[in-house]
């Protein structure tokens, strides 16, 4: 399988995904979750000069820099990558974006820019390392704080938690996932899902802060994700390119099939779970909650929606490097125009 | 108080005044009058004689007075002017203080039912039964109110004896191929001009007639001016958040776009996205001009402050795009449909920290039109937001003007490097002065080289665009975004001079002011100050600005705000002449009249 | 190169330096070096020797290079010194450059390992196995790198000869009443000590002295210090959004209020509020601010960017808040984590549209305090936005103070009208100027008398509060508004002057920079220069900065910022004197320091 | 009943509850709601010197203008009331705080503060006035804007819309309702509720605009609305200080009664409804939007839910009125503080 293999189908090695060393604390999730996202890249063989790279402010907004250091990155200002993501759309459609965000930058300031992306479905991968505080400014509690969980300091959290995934999913979001930087396998495999989906596919993957978030009393440490944590189904990816073997289709429950032929398999595991059943899904989110559950996997699929670069009929060429004759009209357009005007 | 009689007298004596007045429709907005009053303005028009028209009115969708000024000058001065000489008062609200502010000897035409000949009669009163002859031209009640309109054309259009035939074919223009709404119209102005023929006796100075001064000129609005601009600059991305009174720039470029930038298969070269606010607009401006787009978005006040943490990202971090500025009174929600251009200076600055961004100033709507096509050409050579600051005079009134140009330059798409010229290279630093202009090299995503990417950040970086927190580092960039805001100074549009002869004394204005300016140089010639007169045209200031302050012992700054922030803004660029630059400000929210400044600077010149 | 015999000689020569040097340890942020640094610091304090200490960290968390300077000066200087005397070179990543850039003669104090002595010569070394060090201190190995900073503090502690048992007290304080910790700390601290006596031969120049200039004085960081002013300026609603540096401002606040502003019942006389944003966090507070409470909100120069809008209504609908900008390095991000003074201009105009907000500029820690407890006043009893601009130095460094005065004036809460005033007055309206001081009287809501509602709005409004869009009214709101402006010269914190004997020429400084130009002025005397020196506090500027341009024949505006902000406010509130306002710039993010102000004048000088 | 009443049990008439005269288009929906607020205000007998009322900018934002001109008023700038309303319920508790927002207001710009104002459930009556389209600015479609339904100029919306009260349920909000301007009977019956309800309530009111969008193809036009509602259920309210007459008890299927004892009876129509099950009701909602329905009623109530003035722990007083000794802690205080920093 391709997680042996020292090159992949475009030749290319694990260390061409890799950037720049990360300044982040040792151990910090959002290093796991970047070291997951590299092997995604690398096996599913993403061409690194045709992905643009984009997050807000941040430690997790810093990763871009820690990955993929061929290919462009923005990090743009806190809580507004939304928006730059949806002009870096519209400008190359051709560009398969990976945006990287933190549950402050993406549901305390970047809440309106978040719901309003899920609303457009810009195709890209939304991943926000959720580690329920702001670590950059030194752990205050967050928008995805749980009720109850303790800060360092002590102090309780006394603000119900906004759920990134049943608002994506309440906004209609085709592709909703949550997963833990502490389960390599079960990430890397929603990462390569994600990258094959047309749409907007978030990521909310609980990402520990070391520093701040990871003591007796928080709901974000690796301790509490590791006891609480309930998958709710086995995942096997199979990209368009490979073979379909034998030992994918084992015991498997579920499959969804993506654009460009890539597949995800679902073994069941407690129970069964079918992840296109919209309803379901919601209930299930709240009732995990309700449980205090960790609930991680894919937890909503639609891929029938149609992402936004469609709505707008672009030509198939990328608006930002069309010669000017296609975007400057002939004089004779201007007359015409100045005529009516006389 | 003068008596009807001794004016009609003195009027007779003083004879016919031909082509050099105003006339101002008041109404209730909501009411349909607009195609009424663009067809009597148009058929004036048509008849050969310059026209402008200014529409004031409410922030308000329905039943809040309004009021259409159609200004009729042989001599081409189509700024607005500050006495009404025929008031067509139609808005029982405001009619009784419309009467009154009319100047002596003016002409009122009004419902009968108003009685207004009982608020004043040194003022000429035509009094119409509206009512009765709506009733008369429709049977459909909801179809009156607009008809009515349609019939003081009709009555305005005998009184100043302005061609049937050219309002004939206004409504046509206006109503074009509704052939229902055609005949409906024009009967209703049939029967207000018949009613006039047959019960009005002309007792007012006041006459159309037909000249050659307005062959083959448009008459059109800023915003589809500047909407135009766009498109023939080959804009592709477009973001905005409806705003008065800039959203009609983007309203009207989704049509001109629509019809002109569809490719053969139906696809768009282009995306117009309506943003869910003004910090998503220019966010996804700033990403689509970071991609390669040529992208803009367009607002006014509110927008503009909402833009400022972008703003500061674009200059920072050197991403070109486009921002318009429709700019209406602020501060604050402010009067959204009057105008003003008072945010000149937090343009200038906009974001925290040491910022400076270019800044166009359109002085009319062909203006509109060259600057954006210039605006985009700017921000891609210098990698970064330029702002255009029209404002809602330009950009919502009609103006009476030339064709415009096809632009011939081609497209300046900057220091943009591909694949191959990378490969030649062989070596790229995206923030590296390599040129000594202050501009550096930038590639766009996509670019298929292994030295293309870069990582594009607001926080510190150095030339190879890595982080970095080190002072010499941080010093060098500034100095270099200087650097290269100087050199902008030889590439923006460089001021107009309009120049007297043996003249002292200097004006200085921008934007909307030109028109009145123009008139009141005039003025001020008859009153024995010859002037010269500069038209800045935009931020940062170019030498032939300061040459022409040093060359004037007094520089009177015209402008529409309250702080004389363009004033203030050529007193920092030369603190040696700050004493000869003077203040001549207009800002209570109507357009600038040439009265105003030439009583604003006599009244200096006596001190 | 001089080597290190020669200069010893030369040493001796010259002999001691007694408490006037400064010491700077480099090390990695997250290290935990941020308590031995404090400890080294107040043992010295303790001593009655004046310090000061400045952090220069990363915009990161842990693990990237961090400088802690100490100023150890007998004449109270406690400005950034720009040359380093004392190295202790704990960072392998740094190292080298901070060898390197010491001045010859230096001491350098590292790790034997790093062999910093092959580096260069003519540098004292003195090279300690603090790893060694650390393992025979403890077994614990995740201690040791911690307990490794308390080594270097009884290394440095006792090659300065600082009095061991101030370095006890100062542990003691530094981790309050934690035995364990205290004993583990002291353990080594002596550890380190013990060794460099019996290893270490003092051959260099630097010693500390026991004096008595800091009795009686306090040490504080800015923020704390503008805490304290707030909460005793009776603050009741404080809405935040984390940001560097201003975080620390609201966080100690939280402590604070939270230890004295509860009631018996355990009720809180405030509420504090972690907003979503900054958009929202200055909105909370102008709701809070309209509906009576003493609100404010701190932020730092994106956050300032996002409230811009915000602070246009408040501008322009008169609404009292306080907002705090600890200012840093833009635009944009930025560098977080470095100092500057360059919102200032933003801050004075912010939001679009023409806007005069008053700005407060404290100019040390005793000023965050008096100047948050002024704001409150200021911003009820103008009925407006107040901004106190403080910056990262100020606002997050420790420095020395004489303790804060309780304030004595009773609270203003402004021109505000209960029910019985309405009852008696029997008429009220919101905007009109019963004064003449252009400030109007306001109600709360909730105030139980007919009169007392009106209705608040960021549009068009007249002086009972009704919407309007009359040119008249505007200008009249307009107008007052700057009146209003005007009134406020008379209120706000007066400039302080420090004059010397026969000074032709002035300087004019604010904010942080204050200690540096005091420092400079010694440098500029020497240099034969006598200087008056006078600290600007406020915005609008009072009639004491206008006599004090008056009197000088040149006028050096010292300032954080690249575009000489200050010196170009002060230009256009003197334009006559535009000229003898010179500039001197420091913007490399690092606090300014003496030196370089008195190169930037003396340079200036000469010409 | 109250209804017929000419003073309340303030002894205010109906009169004391009105405000300036609108200046909307005749026939607006907004004005339809404005005469249903008044009365509910009237009926309740509210002090209007204890209401403060808010809004953002827009058609709908104006109306706090056109009630309760003895109430204090507060139009703010454009998606920016919700932070406005946390402020004055801070700096004075005791208020009663009745906010109007249109759907641009709230859905498109005001998004985000929409979302955090929920999350912290603060005391205020919340009332969007839904018309799909931006009024104030001539009708460009807004983020409630149906997919599928036709602008005045004939273009066809392609995004699908925010649906403000399933949003409100997945945000944890504890009373969320959705009327019609054209039906003032339900309307002022959910008012009613709502001002007696003690955290946030939202109302999400549909409000044609005659204007821009009543057209044929609109589907949020009287018509369309009309032919398409499905009440959940006929409303009785019975406020505390009245009377519980045997007729309200007729035939009811569900009561909710509220914090100050007003309570309001569900009597089923089509099927039964129970509006304190969060699951259901985000499946009702979800199923009504699948079917084209137009579904109105009180759709989720949840009276357990702290407001944010309890969290707080706010002294009983109102903070804006509290004397100086009250918020000025005493010199000793200080000089305790700077001995602890010498
Ligand atoms: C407008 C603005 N406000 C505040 C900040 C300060 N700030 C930087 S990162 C951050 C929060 C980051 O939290 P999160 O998104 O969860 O990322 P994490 O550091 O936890 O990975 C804040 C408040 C900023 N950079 N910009
Ligand atoms: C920051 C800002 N952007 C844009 C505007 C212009 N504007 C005024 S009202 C409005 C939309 C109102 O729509 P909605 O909230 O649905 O109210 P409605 O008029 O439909 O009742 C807009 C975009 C503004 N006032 N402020
Ligand atoms: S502070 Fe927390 S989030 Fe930031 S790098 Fe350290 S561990 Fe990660
Ligand atoms: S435009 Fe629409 S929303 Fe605005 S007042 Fe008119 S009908 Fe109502
Ligand atoms: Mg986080
Ligand atoms: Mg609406």
């Amino acid at each position: 399988m391709a997680v042996e293999a020292k090159s992949n189908r475009l030749g290319l090695s694990l260390a061409d995904y890799k950037g720049a060393p990360s300044t982040l604390c040792d151990g910090c999730g959002h290093d796991a979750i970047t070291s997951q996202i590299i092997k995604a890249a690398f096996e599913l063989g993403l061409d690194p000069h045709s992905v643009a790279k984009l997050s807000g402010i941040g430690c997790s907004s810093k990763t871009p820099a820690y990955f993929m250091s061929q290919s462009h990155g923005f990090n743009a200002v806190h809580g507004r990558m939304p928006s730059v993501a949806t002009g870096v759309s519209m400008a190359n459609k051709t560009l398969k974006l990976v945006a990287v965000s933190g549950d402050g930058d993406t549901a305390s300031i970047g809440m309106g820019q978040f719901v309003h992306i899920l609303r457009r479905n810009i195709p890209m991968v939304y991943i926000v390392e959720n580690n329920g505080v702001y670590g950059l400014t030194k752990g205050q509690f967050s928008a995805t704080a749980d009720l109850g969980s303790k800060s360092k300091a002590g102090v309780v959290n006394d603000l119900p938690p906004v759920d990134l995934c049943g608002l994506a999913i309440e906004l209609g979001c085709g592709f909703v996932a949550r997963s833990f930087a502490g389960d390599p396998k079960q990430l890397v495999a929603l990462l390569k899902a994600a990258l094959s989906h047309e749409g907007t596919a978030l990521l909310d993957v609980i990402s520990p802060c070391v520093t701040f978030n990871n003591h007796e009393g928080s709901t974000k440490s690796y301790k509490y994700a590791r006891e609480h944590e309930v998958p709710l189904h086995d995942l096997g990816f199979v990209p368009f390119f490979e073979q379909l073997t034998a030992d994918y289709e084992a015991g498997k429950s579920h499959e969804v099939t993506f654009h460009d032929g890539s597949r995800i398999m679902l073994r069941k595991t407690a129970k069964d779970y079918d992840p296109s059943n919209r309803d379901l899904a919601v209930d299930t989110i709240h009732k995990s909650a309700r449980d205090h559950e960790f609930l991680t996997g894919l937890l909503y699929v639609d891929e029938k929606k149609p992402d936004f670069t469609k709505l707008v009929h672009l030509v198939d060429a990328p608006l930002a490097t069309l010669p000017q004759d296609k975007i400057r009209p002939p004089k004779s357009a201007l007359d015409e125009i100045m005529k009516s005007l006389m | 108080m003068k008596t009807l009689a001794a004016d009609t007298a003195q009027k007779t004596e003083q004879g016919r005044i031909v082509n050099d007045f105003s006339i101002q429709v008041a109404t209730v907005n909501g009411s349909g009058s607009q195609s009424s009053n663009n067809v009597l303005m148009r058929s004036i028009f048509q008849m050969g004689v310059p026209v402008s028209g200014k529409n004031l009115f409410p922030s308000n969708i329905a039943g809040l007075p309004t009021w259409f000024t159609i200004r009729v000058n042989k001599d081409g001065w189509i700024a607005r002017k500050k006495e009404i000489d025929i008031l067509v008062a139609m808005n029982q609200q405001t009619a009784v203080e419309d009467v009154r502010s009319l100047p002596s000897g003016a002409v009122c035409i009004s419902p009968v039912e108003f009685n207004l000949n009982t608020v004043r009669d040194d003022v000429k009163h035509y009094q119409v039964p509206f009512a009765q002859l709506a009733n008369e031209t429709t049977d459909e009640v909801k179809l009156r109110k607009l008809l009515t309109n349609m019939i003081y054309v009709g009555v305005v259009g005998e009184l100043l004896s302005v061609d049937f035939k050219e309002v004939e074919k206004a409504i046509a223009t206006q109503f074009e191929g509704k052939k229902k709404a055609i005949d409906l119209n024009l009967n209703a102005v049939r029967k207000g001009r018949d009613w006039a023929k047959e019960h009005l006796k002309k007792e007012d100075r006041y006459f159309v007639e037909p000249m050659n001064q307005t062959q083959g000129k448009i008459i059109i609005d800023g915003n589809a001016a500047a909407a135009l601009g766009c498109m023939f600059a080959g804009v592709t991305v477009v973001t905005w958040y409806p705003i008065t009174p800039s959203s009609s720039l983007c309203e009207q470029l989704i049509d001109y776009m629509h019809e002109y930038r569809v490719d053969e298969t139906g696809k768009a070269t282009y995306a117009i996205v309506q943003a869910e606010d003004e910090l998503a607009a220019i966010g996804m401006a700033i990403g689509a001009g970071w991609a390669g787009a040529r992208s803009m978005t367009s607002t006014s006040g509110p927008g503009i402050s909402l833009m400022a943490e972008f703003a500061g990202l674009g200059y920072f971090s050197e991403i070109p795009v486009v921002v318009f500025d429709v700019s209406r009174v602020g501060p604050s929600t402010g009067l959204p449909t009057r105008t003003s251009q008072a945010d000149l200076l937090f343009l200038n600055v906009l974001s925290h920290g040491d910022t400076k961004h270019l800044v166009l100033l359109p002085g009319s709507v062909a203006e509109c039109f060259d600057f954006a096509v210039e605006a985009f050409d700017l921000s891609e050579r210098f990698q970064t937001p330029v702002f255009v600051m029209s404002d809602l005079d330009i950009g919502m009134n009609n103006w009476m003007s030339d064709p415009f140009k096809y632009p011939e330059k081609p497209l300046d798409r900057g220091k943009v490097l591909n694949a191959e010229q990378l490969e030649k290279l062989g070596k790229f630093e995206r923030y590296r002065d390599v040129d000594g202009d202050g501009i550096p090299y930038r590639t766009l995503p996509g670019t298929k080289h292994p030295l293309a990417a870069y990582f594009t950040r607001g926080s510190g970086h150095n030339e190879k665009a890595g982080y970095t927190e080190r002072p010499d580092d941080y010093v060098n960039l500034m100095d270099r975004l200087l650097k290269k805001y100087k050199t902008a100074e030889q590439y923006v549009p460089k001021p107009v001079l309009n120049s007297t002869k043996d003249a002292k004394v200097g004006i200085i204005a921008f934007g909307s002011s030109d028109f009145a300016v123009l008139e009141s140089q005039e003025q001020l010639q008859a009153a024995g100050l010859p002037t010269n007169y500069l038209r800045i045209r935009a931020l940062p200031f170019t030498d032939e600005v300061r040459k022409f302050i040093d060359q004037h012992e007094r520089v009177y700054v015209v402008e529409q705000d309250r702080d004389a922030q363009m004033r203030d803004l050529l007193r920092l660029d030369m603190p040696q002449h700050s004493m000869r630059l003077r203040s001549v400000r207009h800002y209570n929210g109507l357009p600038i009249d040439a009265r105003s400044i030439t009583d604003g600077i006599l009244e200096q010149e006596k001190k």
